[in-house]
C-alpha cells in the first residue's frame, strides 16, 4: 500500500463526520463545484453501503438536475438537502467564510473565484462541514475581510444550521454555533495542540486530550483508490491524477 | 428560421449590452464568444448564470468587457481565471458580486413578469451589504416577529447567448436537461444560439424532444458552429478538453501570453476555418 | 424503489390529507382517484393545479372531498362538472377560488423554500377580495407611486398524484413535456405517481430522456397502472375519450346517476380486473 | 355552400379584430381552454397567410408549451403575448367579467367553471377581444354579481390592456377603456340597434348608422370548414362535429 495522500485522510475525515451519530441524519447530499474532496468522502460513505442519495453538481453524464443549476437551490430551499460543503478562501474562528476575496470588497487584494452558491446554502442546510486543505494563518484568520455567507446570524433571521465541522490539512475542528467558536477535535498525526495553534489565526477550545485522526484503514484506501476513483475520474480528472495517480484514456 | 453565419450572429449583439452566459457546466458558446471577439465589440457587461467561466476570462482578456454580474468566475480544474482577476486588479472591469441562486431568482423574477422576488439566506453577507439594488423587508407572511428576507429585482439581460446541441426547422432549439438556458431564454430580450446542426422536423411533435426544447418563440437568431461549446463539454455529445483550458490558463497569465493565445486560437483558427 | 399496488398507493394518502392533481390535460392520474374512491378516503381537500377536472368530479361525487382549492372545474367539451356544482350548491363542499397562474406562483414558493411570491394582475376582481390569504403590498422597487401588487403565500401539498408514461429502476418517472407534474412534485410533500410501465435503465442517464423526467428523489410511491390517464389523454400513447366522460357527464347529473356510475366504473371495473 | 352557421359568423368577426391596423399588432396569440371559436379565428387569420405565432394551450400533439401549463403566464408576463380572448358567464358594461357564478360568492346561484387565468391575463396582455355567443340580458348584465376581472383598474395599478372588443351571436361591441364603456360597432344580419339593445342587460353608445356585420365570404368559410376543421378536430372534436358536420374517425 502506498503512503495516505492527505486528501484521502480529509476525505476519510469528512465521511466520519457525515456519518456522525449526534448529528440529523444525512439522507441526502448534495456537493457542488470544486469539492473534489467531499465527492470522495460522499462516495465513501455511499460505498460502504449507507443508504444515501448523492446529488453531484458537476456531473456530466446522469446529471441529476433536470431543471438546471437551479435545482440544487431550490432542492435545498424545500429542506430536501441534509448537508452540504463549503469551504472558504479565507475562515474565521466565527465560522464565516470569504469566498470573494481579500481586501477591499470585491476583493482587491488576492481575488478569489466569489461565493458561489455560499450565502444561500450555509443557510438553508441543516448541516454543513467546512473543508480546506492549507492550514495557515492566512487561510483560518481572527476576521475574514470580506464575508460571503456569516457562520451564526442574528436571533429572528430564517437559518437551518451552520458548521457542523471544519476538516483541514492539519486537523478537525467542531463549531459550536451557541458560542460561535471552534474546538479542536482531533489533529492529524505529526500535528499537536501547539502546532494548530501557531498555524491557526484564530482562537479555539481546546477540551482535555485531543486525539489522533484516525489513519483511513485499508479498506477505506482500497475504496478511494478503486470504485470511487472510478466515479470521479469523469468530473474531477486532475485531482484523480494527481491524488490517486490515475491517468486518464486518452 | 433560418441559420445565419456565426459572424452574423456576433454582428447582432452591439456595445454595451448587457450578455448573459452560461457558465461551463452547461452550454456556453464558446464559439460566439470568439466571434464577439472578433467582431470588437466592446464594453459588455456580462451575467454569468449563474457563474462564470472560460468565455468570460476570453471576452474579458480581449479587452470586450466593461463589467461582470456573477457569483463566481473560474477555470474548474485549471484554477482561478486569469484575464478576470487581471482586470479587476488592474480597476479595468467592474465586478458586481451575487450569489447562484440570487442570479437564478431575479431572472425568473423576470421569466415570470414580476418586479421582484425574494430569496432566503443572504442576511449578514457582505454580498448583500455591497448590493443597494437588493432590500431587506419583514416578511408579510411571519408567523412572529419581523423575519426578515432578501428581495431581489427582476433582471432582463439584452442578450444571452449558449450552444445548443441542435435546431430544428422551425427554429426550435434542444438543450437536453440544461433547461437554465431555457430559464435565461425567457428572462432576455433576445437569444443568440449557436448549434451544431440543424435537423428537419419540429422538436415539439416529438413527445422525446419536446421537454428539452425551447420554443423557437423565444429566440432571434441561430448559427452552425461546429463544435460551438469546445474546449467545454456538450451533453453526451463530447466532453471537456481540460488541456486546451489549462494551456489557456497557463499562457493567459500575462497580457502579452493571452495576446498570443488570442491571435492563434480566435484570429488564426477562423481564419483557417475559413480556407 | 419498486413499484406497489394501486390500492397499497391509495391507502398511503390519510383523511384529511390536501391533494394536488393536475387537470385534463395534463396526466391526472384517474386510476388512483377510483383506487381513492375505493378505499373510501374522507375530507381531502383538493388542489387543482391550475384548474380541475374529470379526477375531482368523481372524488367530490364519491364524498371523499371537503374542499377545493382551484382556478375552474370543468369537463371539457362535455360542459360543466356536476358534482362539484351539486355539492357547491348544496354546502357540502367548501370551494377557494384563485386564477390559474396564482396556483401555480404559490407552487413555485414552495418549491423555491420562500415564504411568499409576487404576481401581477388580480387588483379589483373578487377572488382577490375572497382570499384574506392573500397581500396587496406597494412595490419596493416602484420607480415612482405605489404600485400595488400582491403577495401570494407558498402552497405546500401534502400530496400530489399524477400518472406518468413511466418509471425506470431507479424510481425516476417520466412526464415528457407536461413539466407542472415536477413543480407540483417540488412543491408537494409527497408524490404518489401511477405509470403504464417500468422500464430498465435510469431515465437520468439518457440525455433525451432526463429532461422530461422526475428525478426519484421527489416520488415517494410508484404504482403500474396502464391506462391510468384514461379517460384523460396521456401524451403520445392514448389520445381522450370523450365518449367516456360524456357519458359520465349525463349519468352524473343525479345522485342516483352518479352512484350507478361509480358502483359500474370504479368498484365492479376493479372486481372484474382482479378476476 | 351551406348556410352560414352563427360559429362561422363569430369567428369570422374575430379574426378581423385581430387583425384590426388600429390596433397594436398581433404577433403572437394564446388561446386558453374552452375557445373554439378564437382557435377557430386564429387558424383563419394564419391561413390568410399573415405572419402570427399561434401558441395553443390545450393543443395535444406538437403542444407550443415545455414548462407545462404554468408557461403561458410567464410568456404573458414578459410581454409576448400580444393578444388573448376571454368569455364569461356574465360581462358587463364596464366589460368586467365574471366567470365564476351568480349569486353569492363562490356562485351559490349558477356556479360556473371558474376564473382560469383571466384575472391575469385581462391585465397583461395587451389586447382581449372578448367573445360569448349566447346574448340575452342574463349574460350581459348591468353590473356583474362577481368580478372575476375588471375591465378597468384605477389610476396606478399595473396594467397593459383591457377589451378591444366584444363579439356576440348578435353583434359586434368596440369597448372604451377611457369611458369604461361598450359602442355599438355594427349588428349580424336580421338584428337591429333595438333588437340588440333589448337582448342587452347594460347600456352602450350608438354613434351614427350602425353597419351590419359582414358576411363571410366564400373563400372565408372554404378555409373553415376544410384546413382549420382539420387542425382543430385533435383538441375540440364536438365542435367540428356541430359546427362543421365533420365526424370524428372511429
Amino acid at each position: 500500500m502506498n503512503e495516505i495522500k492527505l486528501e484521502e485522510r480529509i476525505a476519510v475525515a469528512l465521511a466520519k463526520l457525515i456519518l456522525d451519530p449526534s448529528a440529523p441524519p444525512a439522507r441526502h447530499i448534495a456537493v457542488g463545484a470544486a469539492s473534489p474532496m467531499p465527492a470522495a468522502a460522499c462516495w465513501l460513505v455511499k460505498k460502504q453501503g449507507n443508504p444515501v442519495r448523492l446529488s453531484l453538481l458537476h456531473k456530466r453524464s446522469g446529471n441529476p438536475f433536470t431543471e438546471g443549476t437551479r435545482e440544487l437551490f431550490d432542492l435545498t430551499g424545500q429542506g430536501r438537502i441534509d448537508l452540504f460543503f463549503l469551504g472558504g478562501g479565507q475562515i474565521d474562528g466565527s465560522a464565516n467564510l470569504n469566498l470573494v476575496g481579500t481586501g477591499e470588497w470585491p476583493g482587491m487584494g488576492v481575488r478569489f473565484p466569489g461565493s458561489f452558491g455560499s450565502a444561500f446554502m450555509y443557510f438553508m442546510t441543516p448541516r454543513t462541514i467546512l473543508f480546506r486543505e492549507e492550514h495557515t494563518p492566512r487561510v483560518f484568520v481572527e476576521k475574514v475581510d470580506n464575508i460571503s455567507a456569516p457562520g451564526v446570524s442574528a436571533p429572528g433571521v430564517f437559518r437551518r444550521g451552520t458548521a457542523q465541522a471544519l476538516v483541514t490539512g492539519r486537523c478537525v475542528f467542531r463549531f459550536h454555533p451557541e458560542r460561535a467558536r471552534f474546538s479542536l477535535e482531533s489533529v492529524h498525526p505529526g500535528e499537536t495542540v501547539e502546532s494548530v495553534r501557531e498555524a491557526t489565526g484564530f482562537t479555539f477550545d481546546v477540551t482535555g486530550d485531543v486525539p489522533f485522526t484516525p489513519d483511513p484503514t485499508a479498506e477505506e484506501l482500497a475504496l478511494l483508490r478503486g470504485p470511487i476513483c472510478d466515479e470521479m475520474m469523469e468530473t474531477y480528472p486532475e485531482f484523480c491524477a494527481r491524488v490517486f495517480g490515475r491517468k486518464q484514456a486518452a | 428560421m433560418n441559420p445565419i453565419s456565426l459572424e452574423a450572429l456576433a454582428a447582432e449583439v452591439p456595445d454595451g449590452a448587457m450578455l448573459a452566459l452560461p457558465p461551463d457546466n452547461s452550454l456556453p458558446s464558446v464559439a460566439l464568444a470568439k466571434a464577439l471577439i472578433r467582431r470588437g465589440v466592446r464594453n459588455l457587461r456580462l451575467l454569468g448564470v449563474p457563474v462564470s467561466g472560460f468565455a468570460t476570462d476570453i471576452l474579458i482578456g480581449a479587452g470586450c468587457v466593461t463589467s461582470v454580474q456573477t457569483s463566481a468566475v473560474s477555470l474548474g480544474e485549471a484554477g482561478f481565471a486569469p484575464r478576470f482577476s487581471a482586470a479587476l486588479r488592474a480597476g479595468t472591469i467592474k465586478v458586481i458580486d451575487a450569489t447562484c441562486p440570487a442570479i437564478h431568482t431575479m431572472l425568473q423574477a423576470s421569466e415570470k413578469g414580476v418586479p421582484f422576488m425574494p430569496l432566503r439566506g443572504l442576511i449578514g453577507s457582505d454580498i448583500l451589504a455591497n448590493r443597494p439594488d437588493w432590500k431587506v423587508v419583514p416578511n408579510p407572511f411571519a408567523q412572529e416577529g419581523e423575519d426578515p428576507i432578501v428581495l431581489l429585482p427582476a433582471l432582463n439581460p439584452d442578450f444571452v447567448c449558449f450552444h445548443a446541441a441542435m435546431a430544428d426547422e422551425e427554429g426550435n432549439v434542444w438543450v437536453g436537461r440544461r433547461r437554465e438556458c431555457a430559464t435565461i431564454a425567457h428572462a432576455s430580450k433576445r437569444a443568440l444560439v449557436t448549434v451544431e446542426r440543424v435537423v428537419p422536423g419540429n422538436f415539439l411533435e416529438d413527445e422525446r424532444l419536446a421537454s428539452g426544447a425551447i420554443n423557437a418563440t423565444y429566440i432571434s437568431g441561430i448559427a452552425i458552429a461546429e463544435r460551438g461549446a469546445r474546449p467545454v463539454a456538450l451533453l453526451d455529445e463530447y466532453g471537456f478538453d481540460g488541456a486546451y483550458v489549462s494551456e489557456y490558463a497557463r499562457m493567459a497569465r500575462s497580457e502579452e501570453g493571452f495576446a498570443a493565445w488570442c491571435a492563434r486560437e480566435v484570429f488564426e483558427q477562423k481564419a483557417q476555418a475559413a480556407e
